[in-house]
């Protein structure tokens, strides 16, 4: 059995079922990101591992032992919320003991162990501050904290970077990133930006309407997507997708093709099989989205570029793609291999 | 743009003044009528030069037992505050944290019950004191000044527990906290400043309660409220004597009131003004 | 699980009944008391079945009458309730939306007058009305129940417009409006909810008032709450006919409070509740 | 003089001096964005044009007039608010209809030009809803309605698509570039995120702590940024600052040296000048972002490749680069060229 092992969990709000019957098993040390969009029960499926929500049906294993009806405080594990949860009343030493004191831990190692945490995070200056003297950034870092003194088996992560700039999200990325592979510990990590979901994971597991679209590493998700969900819900700009009328070679049965934005190459429109009219070009600097209304098809694609462009909107242009990177997809949305 | 500021400034600063004066001036005239003689205080025009006496206030001790009627208010109002917050406070925990489709509606009802007049419930409840033979006892006291502030006070504590975010109690279940360590180490700091409030409002409103007291317990059970009356007569208004009682028995109150006013108006403003 | 959930359920379901006939029963009591004959009101312990007599009603309404105490009551808590709004209104609007650095202490100032007890101001605000020759009128009364309700109704009005986004008074103003239209066709839809909360609250205070009703004007201008303490005099309760008055006087008003308990109670949540 | 014209605009707030003397000329039918970190001014800015914060000195002239004084509702703009602001107790229709109403405009006029707006933001069939009743995004585009139905002067947007989820922001982006193309109105708009700068503006308005850092088109911002601050904030990843002594060609007075993500290129370690450690490898499908410590500087870059990397965190690595690529600031900052 895993190290964490979800086993045909679901969860019922009246008649509403959030959790459709999950099977997830967790290696130790593994990085494992949950992410999708909002109402996916990503987050529901977190708060039923940490014991903040009931299991309905199913059951949950941590290192061997059953923990599905065992209460919050005895399951071994740390959380860091998204809206940092720090204790307002408390300094951020206070806050970072407050496990270890429950746990009677002696005083001796308490300080040794926030004192190692806050060198790690950076929070030394700040241990005698409370949260509302911290900055977003500091209240993020202590958060981590008052996880990693607790040294728990399982750390999860409830979209933490949400409340953060878009600057202090990467940096902030990059520091969980660093102590994961500093610390070895398994960590679930839950996030609707698949940006992060990519960065970060070691497996990604793809959740929708309460069940597991896909689990694999980010480059499987994104070079092998198993249905047309998965597939325009990692890269952005997303996965165009175009009826299988225009491609002659589709396979038996293909109703949808998918081309990402960076596999099409825009050529002279008379030497192309398709083509359509320029709507919007967006230079990025060091890439350009051309937005590309498909003739006849009233349709919209967008195209990839890794240089400048000197197409305007309105203009014609012709398209052509790289035939081995296509995705067939069946009238059920799942991909035909 | 500058002159048109500090006109409307100069104006607004008068017209604080002068409400700040018309709204004292009702305790200022109390206080003066106080220190006159019967004759001076029924004058008319308001006489206010006058030699200031104290004899009000000893005629009120040497008629009514003031120090009794004292410690009564003390003895009903504290307690009943006490009572109130050790039922309110996990009620409003439960409301606040643990909500129901119902929640909702039970708080809404339990407000409409302050909506009925007093007079409404006095016969049953005189009724049901009397075959208990708690009339005029501090004990029925109590229990009505409690039973009177309860739907406040849940209200006042749930509005507070509600502010808190329930993810600081989530955080302290998985950092390891039970029920009570919850409740000491998380609820309890935190919601301090919403229960100091909801109790002290609650030691005012029952300090200051009348109906009830004087209904139920003017004898041996009067509070300060009771005392007022007595001198309300109907064979004819002493307004000095009045007067010097009413400063006796809402001065305590008022002193008080003073250096807890930020505490206590914070209850009243149930988290509105933030 | 599931069995854990359907016997708590039973618990709360019995909890609340139990609960629900407690609070109902001095209503209920009253209503009983009203039909009885004096004798049987004070009878120990009480008789529950007995035939029914109207004769308190009749002689409640031989001895005062009624309809000119209920004409005082409508006269006096509508007037003060429209007077009342119109002061509030422009007063929450402009604290709401043009806020300075000391609205707030305005705000926690204005509810901390509600703080001290009425008897305090009593011989003042009776001195005033005398000279100016306004005691026992209608004008009077409702000036008081104004101010009385007034710190209330501004505290009340100001929670619910500051509820509104300012952002949409904004979006008007960009879409051509002018301060009247602003708040024709801005503000006064939006906030009408608050507005009539907060007027039904006053209402039904005003309605309940007794203490002013009865020291300011018991003979002519005498609301109902007033006549209701016609029948507790100190020469003896008359349970039977003080019933049968209280459930004429406070009869209104309960049954308005009926049928606009959801707005009323709503008024009463400042907010809170969303 | 131009068509919107900001003559030394100033604001205070008490004793804090919030926009400190703007000079800016907007001309008819530019599409002009205010971008910069939150507490710039930039919205404070765009509220003083609105006329709902009151300009403490300078001017503001539209079309001719002086209108620094004028009361909103006679300013002839218009306003998408970020949270929308759509008057909740009224209908769709009735939201894009009180601003022709108030004006006075006959009810056939003003049907036809709600039922114009709507056709073109495929609102029709949501004219009888009130707004509790529609999407975020439905929202938000009844919000655009109800500003162009009344062909204002100028169009002023306040953050419109910080309050929809990623998706819908790229989408409803297209659509704002479309309207502004089809209606060639004066629009300004103002966001913390640069791609939407990047992608809709004619001219961008760089602003930080109250004044404009620089103004000019987005690929001038993007390849001549006249200082670190523009520099570092247009772009995404940041552009790589670095002590100029690595550098032994830089102009006299140079103290740091700026190098885009994309113009460093990854060799082998014995054959470059600088070399660095591998902290993090972001694989994101169509590009890698691989973030390396520099030796001896304890500075972190970020390194930006078109294709797939096989680098691991801990590995060493060269660094060559672009020179004509680079640019040199001073020591205020100020870029040299």
């Amino acid at each position: 059995m895993a190290f964490l092992h979800l086993n045909k969990v679901e969860k019922y709000y009246g008649n509403v079922h959030a959790i459709k019957g999950i099977d997830l098993a967790i290696e130790k040390g593994e990085f494992i990101v949950f992410v999708g969009p909002s109402g996916c029960g990503k987050s529901t499926l977190l708060r039923m591992i940490a014991g903040l929500e009931e299991i309905d049906k199913g059951s949950l294993h941590l290192d061997g032992k059953d923990i599905s009806q065992t209460h919050p405080s005895k399951r071994d594990l740390a959380m860091v919320f998204q809206s940092y949860a720090l204790y307002p009343h408390m300094t951020v030493t206070e806050n970072m003991s407050f496990a270890l004191k429950l746990a009677k831990e002696s005083s001796a190692v308490i300080k040794q162990k926030v004192n190692d945490a806050a060198e790690k995070l950076d929070l030394t200056q700040y241990l005698d501050r409370t949260p509302k003297e911290l900055s977003g950034g500091q209240r993020q870092r202590v958060a981590i904290g008052r996880a990693i003194v607790r040294s728990p088996k399982v750390f999860l992560f409830d979209e933490p970077l949400s409340n953060l700039d878009a600057a202090l999200r990467g940096q902030t990325r990059v520091e969980i990133a660093h102590l994961h592979r500093e610390l070895e510990a398994t960590s679930i990590y839950v996030t609707h930006d698949q940006v992060e979901a990519m960065t970060l994971a070691d497996r990604v597991v793809v959740m929708q309407a309460g069940v597991i679209e896909q689990v694999g590493t980010p480059m499987e998700l994104y070079d092998y997507p198993a249905n047309k969900f998965v597939a325009q819900f990692i890269g952005m700009p997303s996965m165009n997708i175009l009826p299988s009328t225009l491609f002659r070679d589709a396979p038996y049965h293909t109703t949808e093709v998918g081309i990402r934005p960076e596999h099409f190459k825009l050529i002279a429109p008379d030497q192309a099989q398709l083509t359509g009219e320029i709507e919007m070009v967006e230079a990025l600097g060091n890439e350009t989205l051309t937005h590309i209304n498909i003739n006849d098809q009233s349709q919209q694609i967008i195209v990839r570029q890794h240089q400048r462009s000197q197409l305007k909107p309105g203009q014609k242009v012709g398209l052509q793609w790289d035939t081995p990177k296509l995705h067939y997809f069946d009238d059920q949305g799942l991909v035909i291999r | 743009m500058a002159k048109r500021i500090s006109y409307s400034n100069i104006l607004r600063t008068l017209f604080a003044w002068l409400i700040a004066l018309l709204l004292f001036f009702p305790l200022l005239f109390l206080i003066i009528t106080a220190f006159k003689t019967e004759l001076q205080a029924i004058a008319v025009p308001s006489i206010w030069s006058f030699t200031p006496t104290f004899e009000n206030f000893s005629e009120v001790q040497d008629r009514s037992d003031y120090a009794n009627y004292a410690i009564n208010s003390i003895i009903t109002s504290s307690a009943s505050t006490l009572l109130g917050l050790l039922m309110a406070v996990p009620a409003a925990y439960s409301m606040a944290f643990a909500p129901t489709r119902r929640t909702k509606d039970i708080l809404m009802w339990m407000l409409s019950t302050k909506m009925m007049p007093a007079v409404g419930a006095l016969i049953p409840i005189y009724v049901i004191f009397q075959s208990f033979g708690m009339l005029d006892t501090l004990g029925a006291l109590t229990i009505i000044f409690t039973l009177m502030n309860l739907p406040i006070m849940v209200w006042m504590l749930y509005s507070y527990f509600k502010d808190i975010p329930f993810e600081i109690i989530e955080a302290a279940r998985i950092d390891g906290a039970g029920l009570w360590e919850e409740f000491r180490h998380v609820l309890l700091p935190i919601g301090m400043g919403g229960i100091a409030s909801t109790g002290l409002l609650c030691f005012v409103m029952a300090w200051n309660e009348a109906f009830w007291a004087l209904n139920l317990g003017s004898a041996n059970a009067g509070t300060l409220a009771t005392m007022i009356a007595s001198y309300s007569s109907p064979e004819g208004l002493f307004w000095a004597k009045l007067s010097a009682a009413s400063l006796m028995a809402i001065g305590p109150i008022v002193v008080f009131g003073w250096f807890s006013q930020k505490q206590l108006v914070q209850g009243m403003t149930f988290g509105a003004v933030k």
